[in-house]
């Protein structure tokens, strides 16, 4: 299991998408698409792989300091689904832009490589400093794709978002040298052993947030959720499908990879803080989403509620948490992507995303309505799809740490989430249509080929999540010194009752 | 300590660079017009290849006391050569689109070069005031270069006059150290008595290359000649002067530390050397208070200040060459708190930190504005922001290395600029704990990287400005595509590739 | 003793000249006193020993290049504003700033003469010609340096011809070179 | 026989400095400016050949050295100079640096 | 035997399937796919698995009574298989979690999957012609079989989750079936409105199946087996009576009942279901009155243990069930939309199981449940055929007189009507004189006084729709009239079988016969040791005989009452008033009481946020990046364009420099 190689092949990948793909967007597609499957092929039997490390070597070494800097890839269970997940959908965000990004494909194919290599890189490293420069490195193809591709406000949007995610993950460069300073290394689980010992408490409360904010950030949660919604909108639909269904998953990821092992302690004694942020977030995100005309907002915030969720249910350190999360970026990642790309696919034939400008599409186009309902169901948490099982474990979790009331309240998703998507599918895809002047059109062959596998494969997962639930039990439970905590205080919990 | 060697393999990188010139010189009246912008670059780059493999056949060590190579010199002398080839490639863009007659200015290009490449290797004040001026006399001409344009005239007289009187500045300096140590060499034992003209030379010399390095507040220059000049004299000026100038600066201030060290200095130092700390125990305590004096002031507080004004200063620009102006303004910051790393207290003066930012900011920058040479068209009119927008979909290659350029200035991952700031910001958090020198508050140390930290943020939003302006849609200014000549395209790719290359194997270009 | 009288003589020219050239009002006049600054400061080189400079002041300061000046501000006598306001604000801002400069610069010497160690060294070689020629273009560890920086010279010399052919060429648009602002 | 004191010596080239960057802090005409920047110049080279009569063997040819090239480069400067002034006049048929000043921010 | 459970729910998603992918493929074509294909294969598919269904059933009875004879004969002991079982594969396993997932077919899964597959089968015949002009002919036969299968889940799920998969699978086909003729914005709404307000009951399930897991400890695996198991296991008892379980346990049966209550259209969620009229008259039939909104019984008699354990919850559930019941058949009273009507009475008919489920009397409850399959889908069907007849009217204002125009339809229509009035021997009369007697001898009289009077107000209404729709004068405008035509064969077929089936189906349990008792034996294993925990022993109440003629003398007494207010011609100030005033509040109390508690505040709360909180956050950031602009501009000044300020600046630099350093000049 080379993970070098699954690192490089995305950019080499990127190279060759420039400089073989002629100026037409077909051959650029059809280059890309060969390349994208070649990556998926490479990557996907990672997830079989379990617990897999290359030989650390030193990347540089900090003059005068001596602070050893390692370029270091490791995978766990977590990384290699997200990974999976990511070569699986970058095939079909491919598959589903030539409507949207037109003649440009091939700087679109290269920028997705681009960001594909960069997201694969902050997945597996096992250096923190060489996960910060991946983590960093996503700012600009990703900026650059909103900016090339996007709608009006694009600029706007794109300087907010690139500013957002700078400034927020500021703090975590300060912390990395502080933590290289005192550890004289960036190397996770070395640092996870020192930082212990080589910090005082104080500084290392500080630290931990200093880096939790920039996964807030990236998540992202209320307040720091602004340049979300119009990031999402603004950029091209098939990048907010990378965004969201990849991109907001690091910030999960990180939190489970980088913080909750190297802070433990401070975890779990400002469990119940993350805990509040990510069930606040679940309300607005999804209150927000009831009020948005606009298509792909409603989108965005349901994103945003529904990682809430998975933040609120990480921090109680259930076990059953940590597979709930992973299930839950798998699946919403999945359901998200294609909700995007869909989106993005409708709002070609109206040129609008105002919902109220789409209506009578079951009749006009079927096909579009059948995967478009799918999807939204799938999004929905309706069992049968993976998006139940992860929702399921996650008020789970939730309800064993913190009881009836609190999980009533997370469960509030379960009916506003219902609100809005059904209202944004009666809108697309019920009544008469409201611009009678476009002409009907359905979704092409190909774009069936790149978000029916998506759905299937959400379909399958709701039945059968074992695969995805294991790998998470396998390697992380390891990561949880407070998750037997709650555990007890769960039995006394009942005992209590 | 470098051992001496002898004339010709060590000067064979100069040499050739010469060669170049001259070659050029003697080429030019017998081109025709079109063709001089044809062939005379490629001469340049020839010559900048050979010297640039020349280099790897130099042994370190030192001519005389006069000039000196090793593994840092010479990776300076090789960012130099690239330097050069991205100024001739977008000299020619320039010049062909301006429809410019005459190849003077290739020729000067390559003096100028070889003005920078003394000052790296020079070892004593003489040596370095010939390279300096050598590069300042070249560039001078190119700023003035667009002789209709008033810009470019108000540019050169600012650039000259201001340059005239620091250099007369440095070489009063020069004369003091000199008649502190009895040699003009920078190595020396102070005569008893002397500290003070010792410490008052070094200054006035500090100020002098300070300047040429556009540190606030002898920056003023900097916009008006980088906004004057042709956007491919900006690339190379950008390049090039800071190159040499810093190289000189530090190789200056480790003299000075070791001098002031009373350390016996028979024969030049090496750009990355350590002193045995016990050394630094033994210094005379007003020894120690005037390097400390000397470190907080010239190189921290000046350096927070040019950071201050550069970083701020960029935001509300609309010309890119004038914001990469104040961008330089920044950086020379930036490197300048590198000075602060060498830990007395440690017995290091290891620059190592400053040297490369040097070279990732060198490429970054000269690597920008060479790209941008590419699209601002005739005279530059091209180059503010508005004719930009949506430049990159014109060439998207050339948007594209603009863009990891632009990245790598504003520190961003994987591109050298964010393993610079790195290191330079962790090397000054270091310095917070172990104290520059005894005596200095930490909390006043650990203000600096916070506040540079701040800026370096701050001045970022500027560079994203110019990125998503570039990519996105075109603005009413918008030009039809332009065809990127073959030198410019090639030169400023392989620069982007050798930018990314920088940051991930930091360690393999000053042969560490 | 002698020599103390002649330099006092000097320097109260060299002085009297400088300000002088600050405060001429015409171009010319300026280039007159700088003239007789250099002039007098040739007579102060003799005077601490070191002819070949005292001689090279002369011909190449005093000659060639204020000739130079003198005949630029002839060729632009045309212009109309060489007479320029003297002294306005910023001018004196600047005055006090250059005063204080020299007054900080100067109060380093102070202490000097003082010391033992800033003796003037009766035994140190005189600068004639046939030393600094042995410095120049001897060879050996500490003197081989200099040939290489002659040559350096040479290229600085060519780098302002060519710098001044592209600036004062008179028309862009003619290929010949005229070579106005050589020496 | 010469007894003159390096202290006067340097005196007298600090003053010369001094009076050089006032003329260029001063003056308007870019003559002028030149002018001051050979002021200082000279003052360099009166400080060079001033210290060198305190060194000893070789340390005092160093110091007469210098000025030479000092003397030559400066001699390069003001060609370069005399041209870029001409260049400048050319164009805005004035001397004076104040009306230099179109480049805003 | 028991591994082919599987076989039946998917054998209807098969069909789902194929149908799914024909009304796809013929999306473009002129009028879609060929109906007779599709509506062959929608109905074969749930044919078979009703026949597998009894082949199951018969194969139940067999095992058990193998056990039995073996027992007898040899003196033995063994336990007699109550259920077949069939785990299939490990489906939510995490920490402590481990979900299997699985199908039990027991008894009462038996009793249900027989109605449910039975009657579906005939309602998917009954579509055949009913849609046979409908553009979206095959996507409604495939949303049909969709929701059977869940259906099937639903019941034959071996543990909650599993259930709550076909629980929420019914759920979503519902919405799809109300919103099917998506044209219509307004189907679409009600679709909405059935969906959510289902999902806040679905909320309450999972709520109180955490709280309930809790009770029994992550080690007991979630199958209604073993929670059956730990409630009846003496072991437990102690605990059970602790005050803290208690109150969980209370906490956690009224959370499920929540569910209930969503799904089975109680108060307070009974909102949805009128509305879901919207959808065509089949779907009326099988979800809206035969199967989905039975499955809150289904699921008290599946948990019996667990809510007997709960006397709270049990009165509360009788309560509910009484007032829906009362309020429910009121508002029936004042309908004009034929099929608003039968909703109503539904709704009502529900309260009147939800009401013996309350009292402990899950068995009758079931077999309320189970009569009413039949005779309420016969009147929804027949209301169907005539609305057919008449070519969509549904206003019973402009019926009448249609006795001779459709006498088939009548006929089965009175044969519902007769059942559902609870006059002799017809099915409605079994059950709910089993119904009232159990009320009456365990929830006391005042809950049975009031049921006896709802059952009155039932007889009123409904006769009132038979009046106004058959034995009244004809108010139709003519060229409805003369239109008018009885229904194809495929619509009349499962119209004389369910008439039929209303008028047989009671004497599963005719109480008062002895030997008429096979549907009580088959819940007997499942809620069997509840009721008997309930049941506070042999008790001396009035005869059954006697019970019978009070309940047949109330529908009497509310027939005659219907025939002087509406045949006397005493109707067209009564009846065509229409929904208004105090009826209208009436009718939708409810949706304002929902509005109020529920919608308003969201919708603010969203406002709110959409519109001061968002813009105060971008002002904020907006204000940051002013500050620092300003900031730039500061520093912009200080750059100047004059070559003497500049120089002068530099040099004061300098000259600073040289103050500062003063001290290390010397």
């Amino acid at each position: 299991m080379n993970l070098q190689l699954i690192l490089a092949a995305p950019f080499a990948a990127a190279i060759l998408s420039f400089f073989l793909s002629g100026n037409d967007a077909k051959s650029a597609l059809r280059t890309s698409l060969v390349l994208a499957l070649v990556i998926a092929g490479i990557s996907l039997p990672l997830v079989g792989a379990g617990m897999v490390a290359t030989a650390g070597h030193t990347w540089f070494t900090v003059p005068v300091v001596g602070t050893e800097v390692k370029w270091l890839l490791t995978s766990d269970g977590v990384s290699a689904w997200l990974v999976a997940l990511l070569s699986v959908l970058v095939p079909a965000v491919l598959l589903a832009a030539p409507r949207v990004v037109g003649e440009r494909m091939r700087e679109f194919a290269s920028l997705v490589f681009l960001m594909q290599g960069f997201m694969v890189g902050a997945m597996l490293s096992g250096d923190l400093l060489l996960f910060y420069a991946f983590f960093e490195a996503m700012l600009i193809p990703a900026a650059v794709l909103i900016a090339l591709f996007g709608g009006n406000n694009r600029r706007r949007a794109a300087i907010v978002f690139l500013v957002f995610s700078l400034v927020g993950s500021a703090p975590m460069f300060f912390a990395i040298w502080w933590i290289a300073l005192s550890c004289q290394t960036t190397e996770l689980s070395v640092v996870a052993v020192r930082i212990g010992s080589q910090l005082d408490p104080m500084f290392r409360t500080g630290l931990f947030f200093a880096i939790a904010l920039a996964f807030l950030v990236k998540l992202p949660v209320v307040p720091l959720h602004l340049w979300q919604a119009d990031a999402y909108s603004e950029g091209p639909a098939p990048a907010s499908a990378l965004l969201t269904g990849v991109m907001a998953k690091i910030g999960l990821f990180g939190f489970l990879r980088i913080l909750i092992p190297l802070f433990p302690a401070e975890s779990a004694r400002f469990a119940g803080v993350f805990v509040a942020i990510g069930l606040v977030t679940v309300l607005v995100g999804a209150l927000l989403a009831l009020q948005q005309s606009d298509l792909r907002r409603v989108l965005a915030f349901s994103s945003l509620s529904h990682l809430g969720l998975g933040l609120a249910a990480l921090f109680t350190f259930r076990p059953e948490a940590i597979s709930g999360v992973l299930l839950l970026m798998v699946a919403h990642g999945l359901s998200a992507a294609a909700l995007f790309l869909l989106a993005g696919i409708v709002e070609t034939w109206t040129k609008s995303s105002h919902v109220d400008d789409f209506g009578a599409l079951a009749s006009r186009s079927p096909m579009f309505a059948v995967l478009f309902s799918i999807a939204a169901l799938a999004s929905v948490g309706l069992p049968g799809t993976a998006g139940f099982v992860a929702e399921f474990l996650l008020l789970v979790s939730i309800f064993k740490v913190y009881g009836v009331w609190v999980t009533a309240i997370a469960g509030l998703t379960v009916i506003l989430s219902a609100a809005y998507t059904l209202r944004m599918v009666q809108r697309l895809l019920y009544g008469t249509p409201a611009l009678p002047a476009v002409e009907r059109q359905d979704l092409r062959v190909s774009e069936v080929f790149a978000i029916a596998p998506i759905l299937v494969a959400l379909v399958f997962f709701g039945f059968y999540p074992s695969p995805i639930l294991k790998s998470a039990r396998a390697d992380l439970l390891t990561r949880l010194p407070v998750a037997q905590a709650s555990a007890t205080e769960d039995a006394a919990h009942v005992a209590g009752r | 300590m470098l051992p001496a060697v002898n004339l010709l393999p060590f000067i064979g990188p100069v040499l050739f660079l010469i060669l170049g010139a001259l070659a050029t010189l003697v080429a030019e009246p017998f081109l025709g017009k079109h063709d001089k912008h044809k062939f005379l670059p490629w001469i340049g780059t020839i010559a900048a290849a050979m010297s640039g493999v020349a280099l790897f056949f130099t042994a370190p060590g030192h001519l005389h006391g006069v000039f000196a190579l090793d593994p840092v010199r010479a990776g300076l002398l090789l960012v130099l050569l690239v330097v050069l080839v991205l100024g001739l490639a977008a000299l020619q863009r320039n010049l062909s689109s301006d429809g410019f007659e005459g190849g003077e200015p290739y020729v000067l290009l390559q003096l100028a070069t070889i003005g920078a490449a003394l000052m790296v290797m020079a070892t004593q004040s003489i040596s370095l005031f010939v390279g300096m001026e050598l590069m300042s006399l070249a560039i001078y001409p190119l700023v003035g270069m667009r002789r209709k344009s008033s810009e470019s005239a108000e540019a050169v007289l600012k650039y000259f006059a201001m340059g005239a009187v620091f250099s007369a500045v440095f070489l009063y300096g020069a004369s003091l150290c000199y008649g502190a140590t009895g040699t003009v060499g920078f190595g020396g034992t102070i005569a008893e008595g002397r500290a003070g003209v010792f410490n008052l030379g070094f200054v006035l010399m500090s100020v002098g290359l300070l300047f040429k390095i556009g540190m606030a507040p002898f920056h003023f220059w900097s916009p008006d000649a980088y906004t004057g000049a042709t956007s491919g004299t900006t690339a190379f000026m950008a390049g090039a002067v800071k190159v040499g100038a810093m190289a000189a600066l530090g190789n200056l201030w480790m003299n000075f530390l070791v001098t002031r060290a009373g350390f016996p200095l028979n024969s030049p130092l090496s750009l990355k050397v350590t002193i045995p700390p016990m050394l630094f125990y033994q210094m005379s305590p007003e020894a120690f208070s005037s390097i400390k004096s000397m470190a907080v002031l010239l190189f921290g507080i000046l350096g927070l200040l040019s950071i201050a004004i550069g970083s701020l200063s960029v935001l509300g620009q609309v010309s890119v060459r004038r914001l990469l102006a104040f961008s330089g303004v920044a950086n020379a910051g930036f490197m300048c708190l590198g000075f602060l790393l060498p830990s007395l207290a440690r017995g290091y003066i290891d620059l190592s930190v400053t040297w490369y930012y040097l070279a990732g900011y060198a490429l970054a920058t000269t690597g920008a504005l060479a790209a941008l040479s590419a699209l601002t068209g005739a005279g530059d009119s091209g180059d503010h922001l508005p004719a930009l927008s949506g430049a990159a979909r014109r060439s998207p290659l050339i948007g594209a290395v603009l863009t990891v350029f632009l990245a790598s200035l504003a520190g961003l991952p994987p591109m050298a600029g964010f393993v610079a700031k790195f290191q330079l910001f962790h090397g000054l958090l270091l310095n917070v704990f172990s104290g520059l020198v005894q005596g200095v508050n930490p909390v006043s140390l650990l203000a600096i990287p916070g506040l540079a930290l701040v800026l370096a943020l701050v001045s970022a939003a500027a560079y994203f400005k110019v990125i998503v302006a570039i990519w996105s849609q075109p603005g009413q200014a918008s030009r039809e595509p332009d065809s990127v000549p073959v030198l410019l395209g090639w030169a400023v790719t392989l620069t982007a590739v050798a930018l990314v290359a920088l940051a991930i194997f930091p360690k393999h270009l000053f042969g560490a | 003793m002698i020599a103390q009288v002649y330099f006092w003589i000097f320097a109260a020219i060299a002085v009297a000249c400088a300000f002088s050239v600050l405060a001429s009002r015409h171009p010319i006049n300026g280039a007159m006193a700088l003239i007789g600054t250099m002039v007098s400061l040739a007579g102060v080189y003799s005077l601490i020993a070191s002819p070949f400079l005292a001689t090279l002041q002369i011909l190449v300061y005093a000659g060639a290049i204020m000739m130079l000046v003198v005949f630029v501000i002839m060729v632009l006598n045309s212009a109309k504003d060489h007479y320029t306001p003297m002294l306005d604000g910023l001018g004196a801002f600047g005055f006090v700033i250059a005063a204080l400069i020299g007054v900080l610069v100067a109060r380093v010497f102070v202490g000097l003469d003082g010391k033992a160690s800033v003796k003037i060294n009766p035994s140190a070689p005189r600068g004639d010609v046939e030393a600094i020629s042995k410095t120049l273009f001897g060879s050996g560890m500490h003197t081989g340096g200099w040939a290489l920086l002659f040559l350096a010279i040479g290229l600085v010399l060519l780098t302002a011809i060519v710098g001044a052919v592209l600036l004062a060429k008179r028309h862009l648009d003619t290929a010949e070179t005229s070579t106005e602002g050589g020496h | 026989m010469d007894t003159v004191p390096l202290f006067q010596l340097q005196i007298l080239s600090a003053i010369l400095f001094a009076a050089g960057l006032a003329t260029v802090l001063v003056r308007r005409n870019l003559f002028f400016v030149l002018m001051g920047v050979e002021l200082m110049l000279n003052a360099a080279n009166l400080s060079f050949l001033s210290w060198s009569r305190v060194q000893a063997g070789a340390a005092t040819l160093e110091g007469q050295v210098a000025p030479l090239f000092s003397i030559a480069i400066a001699a390069a400067e003001a060609c370069v100079g005399l041209a870029m002034l001409l260049a400048v006049f050319r164009t805005r048929e004035t001397l004076d640096t104040d009306a230099y000043s179109k480049m805003k921010e | 035997m028991d591994n082919l459970l599987w076989l039946v729910p998917t054998l209807p998603v098969i069909g789902f399937l194929i149908n799914g992918s024909l009304s796809l493929a013929g999306a473009r074509s002129q009028n879609g796919p060929a109906r007779g294909l599709s509506g062959f294969l929608a109905v074969l598919f749930p044919l078979v698995s009703f026949l597998l269904v009894l082949k199951l059933h018969i194969g139940l009875q067999d095992a058990q009574e193998s056990v039995r004879t073996i027992n007898e004969n040899l003196g033995l002991d063994l336990a007699i298989p109550q259920s077949f079982v069939q785990p299939l594969w490990s489906w939510i396993a995490a920490g402590d979690i481990n979900l299997s997932f699985g199908f039990a077919f027991d008894g009462l899964t038996s009793v249900m999957l027989l109605f449910i597959t039975g009657i579906g089968t005939l309602i998917h015949l009954y579509s055949i012609g009913y849609m046979a002009h409908d553009r979206g002919f095959a996507r409604f036969m495939a949303y049909l079989n969709l929701f059977l299968a869940n259906m099937i889940v639903l019941v034959l799920g071996d543990g909650p989750i599993v259930t709550f998969l076909g629980w929420e699978g019914v759920g979503l086909c519902s919405y799809l079936l109300i919103g099917f003729w998506h044209h219509e914005n307004a189907n679409g709404d009600a679709a909405r409105k059935a969906f959510l307000v289902n999902r806040v009951g679905d909320l309450g399930f999972l709520l109180g199946l955490f709280v309930l897991w809790q009770i029994v400890g992550p080690s007991t695996p979630l199958t209604y087996e073993a929670i059956a198991a730990w409630f009846r296991d003496p072991a437990h008892a102690s605990l059970l009576a602790s005050g803290g379980v208690v109150a969980l346990l209370t906490l956690s049966t009224l959370l499920l009942f929540l569910g209930c209550t969503g799904k089975s259209a109680q108060i307070p969620l009974l909102t949805w279901l009128p509305d879901a009229m919207a959808g065509p008259t089949p779907v009326s039939a099988l979800i809206h009155a035969a199967t989905m909104v039975t499955s809150g019984v289904f699921l008290l008699a599946r948990m019996s243990d667990v809510f007997a354990h709960a006397p709270i919850t049990m009165h509360v559930i009788a309560w509910i069930g009484a007032a829906t019941a009362v309020w429910a058949a009121v508002t029936g009273f004042v309908q004009t939309d034929i099929k608003k009507v039968l909703a109503y009475s539904t709704v009502s008919q529900l309260g009147f199981m939800f009401l013996a489920a309350g009292v402990g009397a899950f068995d009758s409850a079931l077999f309320h449940v189970f009569t009413h399959a039949f005779f309420k889908a016969v009147l929804f069907l027949g209301a169907g055929s005539v609305i057919h007849a008449l070519g969509g009217e549904q206003d019973m204002r402009k019926m009448g007189g249609l006795v001779k125009k459709l006498p088939i339809t009548f006929a089965a229509m009175f044969a519902g009507w007769y059942a559902i009035t609870g006059l002799p021997f017809g099915a409605g009369f079994w059950s709910k004189d089993m119904l009232l007697e159990k009320v009456l001898a365990q929830g006391g009289p005042v809950l049975y006084g009031v049921a006896l009077a709802t059952a009155a107000v039932t007889a009123v209404y409904m006769t009132r729709l038979m009046i106004l729709t058959f034995w009244s004068p004809s108010r139709m405008d003519h060229d409805v009239a003369h239109h008018v035509h009885e229904a194809p064969i495929s619509m009349q077929v499962p119209l004389w079988i369910l008439g039929l089936g209303s008028l047989v189906a009671g004497f599963a349990w005719a109480g008062m016969i002895p030997g008429f008792d096979w549907f009580p034996s088959q819940l007997a294993g499942v809620v069997g040791p509840a009721q008997a925990l309930l049941s506070h022993g042999e008790h001396e109440g009035p005869s059954a005989i006697l019970l019978a003629s009070v309940g047949v003398g109330a529908a009497i007494v509310g027939i005659s009452l219907a025939f002087v207010l509406f045949k006397s011609g005493a109707f067209r100030e009564n009846s065509t008033a229409g929904l208004s005033g105090a009826a209208r509040t009436w009718t939708l109390l409810f949706d304002g009481i929902h509005a109020v508690v529920g919608i308003w505040p969201i919708r603010l709360a969203s406002w709110i946020l959409d519109n001061i909180c968002q813009p105060l956050l971008m002002g904020l950031v907006r204000l940051f990046a002013y500050l620092v602009q300003l900031l730039g501009l500061l520093a912009q000044w200080l750059q100047r364009s004059r070559l003497r300020l500049n120089l002068s600046m530099s040099a004061l630099g300098l000259l600073v420099i040289l103050l500062i350093l003063a001290r290390d000049l010397l």
